[in-house]
This record gives structure tokens, C-alpha cells and sequence, in this order.
């Protein structure tokens, strides 16, 4: 577990969210989980965004990856709140 | 009966946990780790997973086929770890009164599990190379 | 392997003989007798069949199958004689590279052996009272 | 195994078909086979027409079963043969 990446730039004004990564995401990052700190208001797609310029190689990591919020995959529109946990889902593959 | 298991999957077990005297129909799908001739020389699959969001997903699947086929009764197990050729990777069991529900019911879980539960395969082949396997239930997987 | 059968269907057994390494899917369906509320207090099932023509019959049910869906693998069984509340008396597995095929396949051979494959049953109640039951895949017994 | 009954009148001109009975049928009529004489040209109709006639209880037997011929379902205006082997089958019930 990182220490927080700070995007935020205001510290008066962020939610802290966990985010996992799993398989290839996993991989190709070399981090399975890291907390985000985001403005307020940050969207799934901001929450991304931020990841991928923070974390090691995150350009590796589509924009629009399948994302799960609190184990439901949402939209990238979804507005987040602080203490949420987001997933990053590779294209699934199982069965 | 937990959903997810990294030993084998015990197929009639599976079936017996949803078979009773008033189910006079049971239909069951099993996906097993194929080596066919576009797959290349696979010896196995390593299945990965989200794991709480796959049960919690996995269980949602269970109760809306359970709400649109309130008579039928249903066992889904799927693998993970290191699965070899030849070997189940997935199995659902769907007994119900009569066969169309069966069938029906079955179908949806399968077609359901495929599209949204979080489990991802990495391929393990002849001389041990791994490679990712991504059959692309993500728009991303297509482009 | 023979379609009707007077042992009990090992459901196992007939799903080996159709898997194989390059058949990633395979679905069955296992009818069995049953004791719903409708049925009445039935014990047992015997079936009785017009044997040479089942047999007919099945194998083109089999081979039109085959015909539709070329990569599938099919076995089917019936058992004829007496059955027992909750043991099968038909089992249809279908094994293919893919799992769309494996579902039509099988839907395909139980749908038509239950409309063409010419075998009766006589419900075994309680108490030993014999009926015939006829669930109207002709014309008259819907009368 | 009864001796042919004979039905066609005209000894000349008839053929001889097997008929099998199956299940409640068997049953009801007290037979499982048959051999029945009939006019050249007879349809599968006209013997089921001539069975109801000439075997015990025979209107027991709808006058349009399904019938099987040479273990092939097979319509009621279907022209038989000398020596074709019939099939009466109650409603089907496999499965």
C-alpha cells in the first residue's frame, strides 16, 4: 500500500478513494492497490485520469478501463465520495 | 456452497446440491480448459479474480434468474488458480419442475457470469510462456 | 454406446464419451422422475418403448444434430423398464468448441425426442395403482 | 401372432401388412401384433379403419393415431405395401 498520491492541489477540499488493480492492470503497473487523493466532486473518469498520470507506467492503463465502484461496475460519469473503492477491471474473461 | 474454489470442481456434487424429488429437470453447463488449434498449445489457464465483487456478483446473478424463474433452483461454482487442459473451469446447475426454466435459467447465469464477473485467464503454454487472455467482454478488447 | 437402456443412466459416464480436449463447453440435460403436487403420490415411472424405432429414431435425431452444428459431440440415453421417484430416465449431453452450439444442441435432441421418439410411460402410485400417462405430443391426447 | 384377417374381399387383390400395438393400445385391444389383409392401394388410414373393425375392443383406437411406418412416422394417406410393417402409438410420452 502507497502513501496517497496528491492531485488534488487543495488539501482543504479532497476525498481520499482506494483503488485495486487486478491481473494484466496489475501487472503492467506493478501495483495491485494505491489510495488517490481527488477534488471533491471527482468522477470516476477524473479518478482515472489521475491514476494514470501518478502511478508508474500508467499510461499502460486504457482511459475508459471497465471500473468498479464498491463492487458494482458504474459508469465514468459516477461522482465519488471519500472512502470509496474503486476497481480497475481488465476486459473479463471468465468461464 | 461457495462460489469460487481453487480445487477441482466436483460436477455431480454440483448437481446434487440442486436436484430434489419435485425437480424433474436439471440442465447443466460446464466450460472446461480447451486446447483447440487457434488456442495454440495450451497446457493450462490461470484464473484470477476480484474476489469479493466476483461472489457478490456472482450471487446477484443468482437472484435475478431466481426472481424470473422463481421454481428453479441453481449451483454455479468456477475455478480459480491453475487449471489444467481438460479440466472445468466453470460449472452451473439449474434443476427446475419443467425443462424450458432449466435451460433458460442455466443459460442466463453462464451468459451473465461471462459478462460481468470479474475473473481474468492468463494462458500457460508449451514451454511455460504466459500470456494474458482477454476475450474481449470490454469494449477495449475489440478495438 | 446403446440409447435405451434398462440400468441406471450414469449421467458421469455418458458426458466422458462426448468430452475431449478441444470441447470447451458441453451442456446436459438430465430428466428424472418426479413427485410434484400436480403428479399425484407417484412412486415410480415404467417406461416401455417401441424399441426398434427409438433407437431409429434417435440415431436421425442425433445426425440431424450433427448436421446443424458440425462441431458438436452428442450422446443420449433413455431408460426404459421401471424408474424410481428422483432417478433419471433421460439424459442428453452435447460437447462443442463453444457454448452457444452446446445449449442448442442439446435443446434440439430432447425437444424432438420428446416429440418423435416413440416411448410411453405408466405412472406406479401409491398403493400400486398403474395409469397410463400421455402428456400430448399427439393430437388426441390434447382432446 | 393371429392368422391375417381377412378384409380385402377379394382374395386376388389385396396385400398383407404387419400392425403392431404399443402401450395403452396393446393393452385395450389385448394384442401387440397383428397381420391385416387389405385391397391393393389401401391407405394407412383405411387399415387403421380395417383394425378398429376386426380386433377385439378396436374402437378403443382413435380413428387417427399416430402411426409408424417402417419406424417412421408417417401420414394417414400414405399408400401401402405388401409386406410393410405398421405402427400404432399411443400419444408419446418419452423424456
Amino acid at each position: 500500500m502507497h502513501a496517497p498520491y496528491e492531485t488534488a492541489g487543495m488539501a482543504d477540499a479532497h476525498i481520499t478513494v482506494t483503488c485495486r488493480l487486478f491481473a494484466r492492470y496489475a501487472e503492467t503497473v506493478g501495483l495491485e492497490e494505491c489510495e488517490l487523493e481527488l477534488p471533491v466532486g471527482a468522477t470516476v473518469r477524473e479518478a482515472v485520469a489521475s491514476l494514470r498520470r501518478v502511478v508508474p507506467n500508467g499510461s499502460s492503463i486504457p482511459e475508459q478501463p471497465l471500473v468498479a465502484l464498491n463492487k458494482q461496475q458504474v459508469l465514468p460519469d459516477h461522482v465519488l465520495l471519500d472512502g470509496d473503492q474503486l476497481g480497475l477491471l481488465p476486459p473479463l474473461a471468465g468461464g | 456452497m461457495k462460489s469460487l474454489v481453487r480445487d477441482p470442481i466436483d460436477v455431480s456434487k454440483l448437481a446434487e446440491a440442486v436436484s430434489s424429488n419435485h425437480l424433474g429437470a436439471s440442465t447443466t453447463f460446464v466450460g472446461s480448459v480447451r486446447r483447440g488449434p487457434e488456442d495454440g498449445p495450451v497446457q493450462a489457464i490461470e484464473y484470477t479474480a476480484y474476489e469479493e465483487m466476483a461472489e457478490a456478483e456472482l450471487a446477484r446473478i443468482v437472484s435475478e434468474a431466481t426472481e424470473r424463474w422463481p421454481e428453479v433452483e441453481l449451483a454455479v461454482q468456477h475455478r480459480l488458480g491453475l487449471v489444467s487442459v481438460g479440466e472445468a473451469s466453470v460449472a452451473v446447475v439449474a434443476g427446475a419442475p419443467h425443462r424450458a426454466q432449466a435451460f433458460e435459467a442455466c443459460r442466463y447465469v453462464i451468459e451473465e457470469l461471462k459478462k460481468r464477473v470479474p475473473i481474468w485467464k492468463k494462458e500457460v503454454l508449451d514451454g511455460g510462456v504466459e500470456r494474458w487472455r482477454e476475450d474481449g467482454a470490454d469494449a477495449e478488447g475489440k478495438r
